[in-house]
């Protein structure tokens, strides 16, 4: 039966998860890039919603959630095939067209997190092709073990919000990208700051509040675990914030916005795994952990792999996700104010379910994303010319410029 | 008459302005523009690296006066726009051959 | 009695629909206009907001949904005599005080989206005395004729979040003020380009996400009706926003991020009178049909029609819900997945009522509109003068700049 | 026994409420100041959401509602001890952690208030410092004396969602910093106008909306209380922003953005400690008194006492909180559309109780604000360098310039 | 060769241009600037009080001509320019020594 | 002493910056300006229309000289500046009668 109260609850997420993408993400991507380039991050990010949206109602959801095998589900739910009007969703009280939207703006911020890797020189249409592509042949998968009944469900894997199904598939994906599609012209001595660092702070206050939605909401329930999920999301960013203003003081004597911002981002993508299984203590773990090794993995991937994933999609969400992944398995003991295990598994137990997870999910994503890219590669060329990188993508891309002041 | 361009910090714009208008030049036109001198440029923070900036913001004034308060005009400019510092700015003279009010087709130092 | 799960929700969409013009509705504007031009197309947005709901207090409400005539309420709830704090709506589960909040969100962003039809050359207090006019006698009216009981109800119209009463009346006002208030100095030939083409997706986003709450929440309960409305809701947003990209990348060879987001808005316009009503078809239908249609409308009115009409509130707005309202009658069959036909209705006979609603509502519209600028025309000019124009309402109208860079 | 449907608005009411701070506030802020320093007040807001969600987790939350004495509650729920997943809060519906997380972010916003008194000449270390002591020693206390079973709600005090223990408290603070740290050089001569009016007004609105879960979400459930509270929040808003527009075109013949606006918050405010109590007419009183008094108040504290509250903190909140909780001791009536009086309680008397909780906690505060500031201007200075403040606090505190066009 | 700095109200500058072009001069270059002179500045309102801004926003033409199109092209900014209102601006003409076209190291009036 | 004024394509700011570093000359003044010319605007699409940007994105360069840096750094700028396309824009030279540096108050080529 349908229960209001979680309904409810589950519409103000759906719209939450929206928002972290349209105009959180876009705006926190967009303030990251050069003035000239604005527009085309604005564009990839409204694209992406509108094209993986139809996706997700022709295929992505019944590859992700239909009934199928261990590793992928059928094409039975295709065009929502059989969801009617008053279908309730599995043992929740939620009507599955709420489940099927409120997982939507999953299938929609994934891809859109993938972005930060290729700005300022990716061709618009090699962003649709492979985003479609990817969809359908890494996130809607990936869906299915973990969250679809598949056989990472099936060992016992937590991962409550999406740590291993959003954060490190994308962060995984922007590496590949990063390194197939090219350095940026200039990278990494060129390089340079935020065009709009106050646009990068409402764009990640804007996700701050929209992952209250992603995290509480995936409790799929208007209770207890809703709200200690969002305790812990909470105090994990709340953390990971103070870790990078910290750590930057020290460094630079001067903390910046941005890097502020980033480590709250970091908390995020950190708790998001974790933040239906622990207690303060996990939120405080998390942010704490998140925040350093992020920060280290930026360095890291920046500065001495020197890979231009530009906007550190792989050193913020992709680490973060992993780190929260592996630390679920010690924090949600119920001496740390955890839910608790399992029958019969312990916390190594389930630290090598997790560490399963997060390899083979990495492994899976990485060589498929090589071949997506490839196909759009061979379709569309990745890059844009030397001169329309240089003119700009705003201009060159989409015919329009961002500020006419 | 003289054209008179001075380089300054920007936040001696208001100094200079009211140090001019004392002297009686009241008329001018300002830009922001990007300096590059010894001064050097600044170095911003981005997540963990710094980054160098090679440039500083100054203000750009652009003043046509007559030949008579030209050097008077200068000496303010230098006194009030001093700060002591490196960065300062730099005041050129340029020789004006015409002058022209819009408004009233005036023309010469009439039109200043 | 008071239920509680779908009062949670309503508190929420109220919430979300005031967010729709406040910031979301301002941003959209403010972002088109010129720079010199921002200041004031926020500001008439807030101070709409602001005496709007005054005016709802006093008599608007009263008006739309106090017991009356066929035609148009009573004064009996002026002020919400005899509403108490427990009174219950109706057979809903909602306290009245709520319907009425959830219900002047409405009220008061359908006269600020005809803003878009007189920016950048009116005056300030025209502005303020028409809309407050025309909430009174267009706005509560049509409201009442279709959901406070009227004869467009009586008869079975279906519009289940105001295509007619929000988006028609809308945009046939919009076009009678383009025209009585004539065109902006320059128009076509010197239009500029929006010189904040980010500010445009900004307000776009908000829209979008905030017309969960117009759409769902015209459901007045938290269950599945919400659902499949927020669903086709953001199925036909996409659909849409796709539309525009396609045609412009086939039309100019680059889609502009303008013209995407101005998809999405004529597909969020299109299926607002059908979201209680139909299913996924029905959502990528609308979105078709309102991508492709409210796209030559654009070109119609603007460049052949030659009316300023100066953001599209017209051809975005007034055509999209047009299209929704009788696309409706095909849509809701449960064939195409829709919640069928009441009993004694067929598609044909539905269809002739919705086009008697649009119809009937457009006429009486336009009449009205026509003879309240005539008022304000008496009462205080209706344009700033050709100086002020040139210099910019923002100092001109609120002695203030946008930009002080 | 927890309650599904007021355990989904109270989470959605703390998203709306963080929403207020991050990125509402700041915005609101941020637009105030000049262009060289508005990183520096995104970046105290950001770092002050960060802190105060830690200290309110180690300390604050315990101090303020764990069970204690009038004075103050105790520590035992430091580190939320005794708090589980489980636990309910009171009588009320929610779990304890949900409670935890809406105090919160009153907790957060608080302390972000008090910024506009100092901004464009504060370290940023300074404001750390004093806002962690402040939580700790003002805020923790009054919100105990009030809302935590102290010697205020002994006495029935009425202060419905915080005109007491949010804005007096932080108006309060503001002027105690605002003459303790000095002016801002150049002021009141050269004070510049706004360098962003526009983001002024998204601030607002977002603040408008966000206070929605601020009043409505202090009924603690989804019912009758939060839709009338949310419904005298908005009428109160409206009005004071029509006051503000109708004062300043009387005056300057040009009613201004930053103006309305700033009516805004002043409704907001006004009605915050009545929200729970009154009707339609104290919505419409509120925003009427609120509206006029906070002009003067602004003009007295800025043009005649030359305080440089630089953004009117005092002004805004402090005097429109103050007034808001004392005409609720007559607009509560019933004649009023009030909830009525307690047993026992005239309009008189309940007034006097009102005056001495705004009386007794405006002194407290003062008081214990100026020891604060001795204690951190001890620890590290108040003020940047007067080279520091002309080159901006962007640059010189964060390393990072607001605007790279 | 001249070079004329023309500062004229932002307004006119399509006007300007045009006539410009009718004229035969296309080349020219457009900067936003403040202007400080006799028609003072504006005053804006903030919460209550007025704030004095000092400068105008104009627009400032950089052209460089050859010597016989001198006077025409100052004549023509000046009619096209023209409101009659004070603050229409200001024509300065300086001698210029040497002008080249950087694509093609064309130098003398052909550059132009 | 000669003052420079170089109209170039913005992408080109850093290398003719560079360049004129390696031949001796630090101190520059750059500002973003609009370029109108044989290159034409560009047309910007909306709502289904194509709309004409009259000018296009440059920067001026103002550099001082003294004497016989002038050749050897118009040179410089030129080929730094030059892409062969349309639209590289001019360099300008005019006469510069004194130079002073407001820190110290030096005049002549030692204020450069
Ligand atoms: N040769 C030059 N031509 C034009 N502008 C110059 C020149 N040298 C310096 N400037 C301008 O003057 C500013 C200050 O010069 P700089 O060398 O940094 O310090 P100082 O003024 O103390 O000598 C620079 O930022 C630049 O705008
Ligand atoms: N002596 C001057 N040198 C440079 N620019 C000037 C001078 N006098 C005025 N201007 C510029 O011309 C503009 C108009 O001048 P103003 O004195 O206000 O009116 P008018 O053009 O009618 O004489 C000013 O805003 C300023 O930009
Ligand atoms: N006569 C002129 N005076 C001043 N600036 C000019 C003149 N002609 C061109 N310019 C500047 O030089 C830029 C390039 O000129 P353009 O004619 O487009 O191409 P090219 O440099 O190849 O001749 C223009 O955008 C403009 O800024």
């Amino acid at each position: 039966m349908i229960n209001g109260a979680d309904t409810a609850w589950i519409l103000t997420s759906t719209a939450l998860v929206l928002f972290m993408t349209l105009p959180g993400l876009a705006l926190f991507y967009a303030g990251l890039v050069r003035s000239r380039n604005i527009l085309s991050v604005l564009m990839q990010c409204v694209a992406i919603a509108a094209l993986m949206s139809v996706v997700w109602l022709v295929a992505g959801y019944s590859l992700a959630f239909a009934d199928g095998t261990s590793w992928v589900g059928s094409l039975s739910k295709m065009m929502l095939a059989g969801v009617g009007r008053g279908t309730v969703f599995g043992e929740t009280g939620l009507p599955e067209t709420l489940f099927f939207m409120f997982q939507m703006t999953f299938a929609i911020i994934t891809p859109a997190l993938i972005v930060g890797a290729f700005v300022e020189r990716i061709k618009f249409s090699a962003v649709m092709l492979f985003s479609a592509l990817w969809l359908l042949v890494v996130y809607a998968p990936v869906t299915h073990w973990v969250w679809g009944g598949g056989w990472l469900a099936g060992m016992g894997a937590k991962d409550f919000a999406g740590g291993i199904v959003v954060h490190v598939t994308a962060g995984v994906a922007a590496i590949v990208m990063a390194v197939m599609v090219g350095k940026r012209t200039g990278f990494p001595s060129h390089v340079q700051p935020p065009h709009a660092p106050w646009m990068v702070m409402v764009g990640a206050s804007m996700l701050w509040v929209g992952w209250f939605g992603f995290n509480a909401g995936s409790a799929l329930s208007a209770g207890s675990d809703a709200a200690m999920a969002m305790l812990v999301t909470h105090v994990s960013a709340a953390t990971a914030t103070l870790v990078w203003i910290v750590i930057e003081r020290v460094r630079f004597g001067k903390p910046s916005l941005v890097g502020a911002v980033t480590g709250t981002i970091a908390g995020l993508a950190t708790i998001t795994p974790a933040s239906g299984y622990v207690g303060p203590i996990g939120g405080l773990t998390c942010g704490l952990a998140g925040g350093v090794v992020c920060y280290l993995a930026v360095d890291l991937i920046r500065n001495r792999l020197r890979i231009d994933d530009s906007l550190d999609v792989m050193a913020v969400h992709g680490v973060g996700g992993a780190i929260g992944t592996l630390l679920t398995a010690f924090l949600m003991s119920d001496a740390l104010g955890g839910v608790g295990y399992d029958e019969g598994t312990t916390a190594g137990s389930q630290f090598l379910v997790q560490a399963t997870g997060v390899v083979v999910t990495a492994a899976y994503c990485a060589v498929a994303s090589i071949m997506i890219v490839m196909i759009v590669n061979a379709v569309t060329a990745l890059r844009v010319s030397a001169d329309q990188e240089r003119e700009g993508l705003d201009f060159a891309s989409h015919g329009e410029t961002g500020y006419n002041l | 008459m003289k054209f008179i361009i001075a380089i300054i910090q920007p936040h001696r714009l208001d100094a200079v302005r009211e140090a001019l208008s004392a002297v009686g030049v009241t008329g001018m036109t300002a830009t922001e523009v990007k300096g590059f001198g010894r001064q050097g440029g600044h170095s911003e923070i981005y997540r963990g690296a710094e980054y160098t900036v090679h440039y500083l913001p100054k203000v750009k004034l652009e003043i046509a006066v007559d030949d008579h308060v030209a050097d008077k005009a200068v000496e303010t400019i230098a006194q009030a726009g001093r700060t002591g510092k490196i960065g300062d700015g730099k005041i050129f003279v340029i020789d004006l051959e015409s002058a022209m009010r819009v408004r009233t087709g005036e023309t010469g130092p009439d039109a200043l």
